[in-house]
């Protein structure tokens, strides 16, 4: 390729929105347009079919698109924001819920040694957790348990498939009943 | 030591910016490479006046953290002038300290020019301007790491408390058992001492509290008085006199 | 180009961000990860140094980046923003926080000389840094490690893309634990 269209490549590709053709121009002001239009015929020709992006020309200027056929590959893939991770206070209260559910706030609360509320809300929110039943006891409190889709996002068939806590690396005493303070 | 002629030497080397210097260490480290000295082998005192005159000339002398540098360097230029014996191996230099920070800052100053450089290349080089909207503005994808959620699991048992088990004594206290053996005792004895009430040198703990109990009950139906002779002697059990008797 | 290569072209042209091989990979469930690769190493020769974009190895993934030498020219005619620079401060913490993760605020404090909340709070902001885990001891402090934007912004492949200490020219031969303030 030329270097001129080298160089419109780069600036097609960097600008968040189509160039028009004095845009493109105002890049080498030394240029013809002239120059510019065979510059974007030899650019849109080496995209052809060949390529899985292409060279469009729309209302507002010029701009590199995804071919169509691929769009809905891509779209599914949700490449477009970074995935989201959880924070360690999360992990550890989605922990606590997985391997001790149904349970209640108080519960998680107490193991943690903090206040659990926002956490568990959010966890809600993002559909891995869910109140699953009433407990006895004063006030009747929600008890918590996982939802499918956590499963899902951890690529497990079933809970089931949760590793047991014995297998972990740590010596581990097992779970053992917190009485909820009266 | 910050005299004029201090003030108007710094003032003409450091007309510098507040933000110049990202710390005490910082400002230190200019202050050695200026005066091309050896760092293993600080001229405390004059780095120390040096030091003093730039803070108060930048107006730092505000900043604690500036503050408790200065302080420090006093602290170790006053030690370095104490005396020392000749030939003393046990002498430790007071500059060790500050010269392994220098040091190990003078390390993290060279990572930050190397990531300064690799910042301003990569900033060279764009990527793709255009971003589609998302269709239906989906929320963005969740990742969970099983690894993660395991790690956390493990940090999360480690904190648990070990639940307050209140021990069940397996063998109720004897009351019973108790009372008729110091019944038996009072019958055949007037007075008669502990070691007799409680049955024996082999005594368990439940045998002492069933009989200090059972005691307790017959010396309140007045069946015996309960007698110590001396401070922190052995307690003495006597039959109650039959006027007594309730 | 192979249809696979195509695909992977146009979701590295949508995707504003560096794609893992995971990532990559996941765009078509029946495909192997060599055949992704494979993939990857004939889009990186079809670009070469004929056009003005090429295919980058970054922060453990890959991106399309435009050619260094057309950078200024598309910043002048502003149609692309450079980032902000990183000012000092925030490079030095910065550089304790990549070499030490995962390290809490006393330790980047005993070692800057100076309170570092404000930096390590914008850094977590601009998404460069991270708290990772909790430490052990007393109130379990937050402890702080490095993200993909850092890689990202520094243009490294992976970590071990960072200079070695050894490698530096101040002698230390690596990094001493630092006394907690009194």
């Amino acid at each position: 390729m030329h270097s001129l269209t080298k160089l419109l490549e780069a600036a097609l590709f960097a600008a968040s929105r189509p160039l028009t053709l004095e845009e493109l121009a105002s890049l080498d002001p030394g240029v013809a347009d002239g120059a510019v239009r065979a510059s974007l015929a030899e650019l849109r020709a080496a995209y052809g079919d060949e390529h899985g992006v292409e060279l469009v020309e729309i209302a507002e200027g010029w701009q590199f698109l995804t071919r169509r056929e691929y769009g809905e590959t891509i779209e599914r893939a949700q490449f477009a924001l970074r995935p989201r991770r959880l924070s360690p206070a999360a992990l550890e209260t989605l922990a606590i819920i997985a391997y001790r559910q149904p349970v209640g706030r108080l519960e998680v609360d107490e193991i943690r040694g903090v206040d659990s509320g926002a956490v568990i809300d959010k966890l809600v929110e993002r559909g891995l957790i869910e109140v699953v039943t009433r407990g006895e006891g004063l006030g009747r409190p929600l008890l918590y348990g996982t939802t499918p889709s956590f499963q899902e996002i951890l690529g497990l068939k079933n809970l089931e498939d949760l590793p047991r806590l014995e297998e972990l690396s740590v010596a581990l005493r097992r779970p053992t009943p917190v009485d909820e303070p009266e | 030591m910050t005299g004029p002629s201090m003030r108007e030497q710094a003032g003409a080397g450091f007309v510098v910016e507040l933000e110049k210097f990202s710390g005490p260490l910082d400002l230190l480290l200019h202050l050695i490479k200026e005066d091309e000295v050896d760092i293993t082998d600080l001229p405390i005192a004059k780095i120390a006046d040096q030091f003093l005159s730039v803070i108060a000339e930048l107006g730092l002398n505000q900043a604690a953290d500036y503050l408790e540098m200065a302080a420090r360097l006093l602290r170790i230029k006053a030690q370095m002038l104490l005396p020392r014996r000749l030939g003393d191996d046990e002498w430790e230099d007071p500059r060790a300290e500050l010269v392994r920070r220098l040091l190990e800052y003078q390390q993290i100053h060279e990572l930050v020019d190397w990531l300064g450089h690799a910042a301003d290349a990569r900033a060279e080089r764009f990527g793709r301007g255009y971003e589609a909207p998302p269709p239906d503005a989906l929320p963005a994808p969740l990742q969970i790491d099983l690894n993660d959620l395991l790690a956390a699991a493990e940090r999360v048992i480690s904190l648990i408390p070990e639940p307050m088990l209140h021990r069940v004594v397996p063998r109720p206290l004897d009351v019973e058992g108790a009372t008729a053996r110091i019944l038996a005792l009072l019958a055949e004895r007037e007075t008669f001492g502990w070691r007799d009430a409680v049955g024996g040198p082999q005594a368990s703990l439940v045998d002492v509290l069933s009989t200090f109990i059972a005691l307790l009950e017959l010396a309140k139906r007045s069946s015996l008085t309960l007698s110590q002779p001396e401070p922190f002697g052995p307690m003495v059990i006597t039959r109650a006199l039959p006027h007594e008797a309730a």
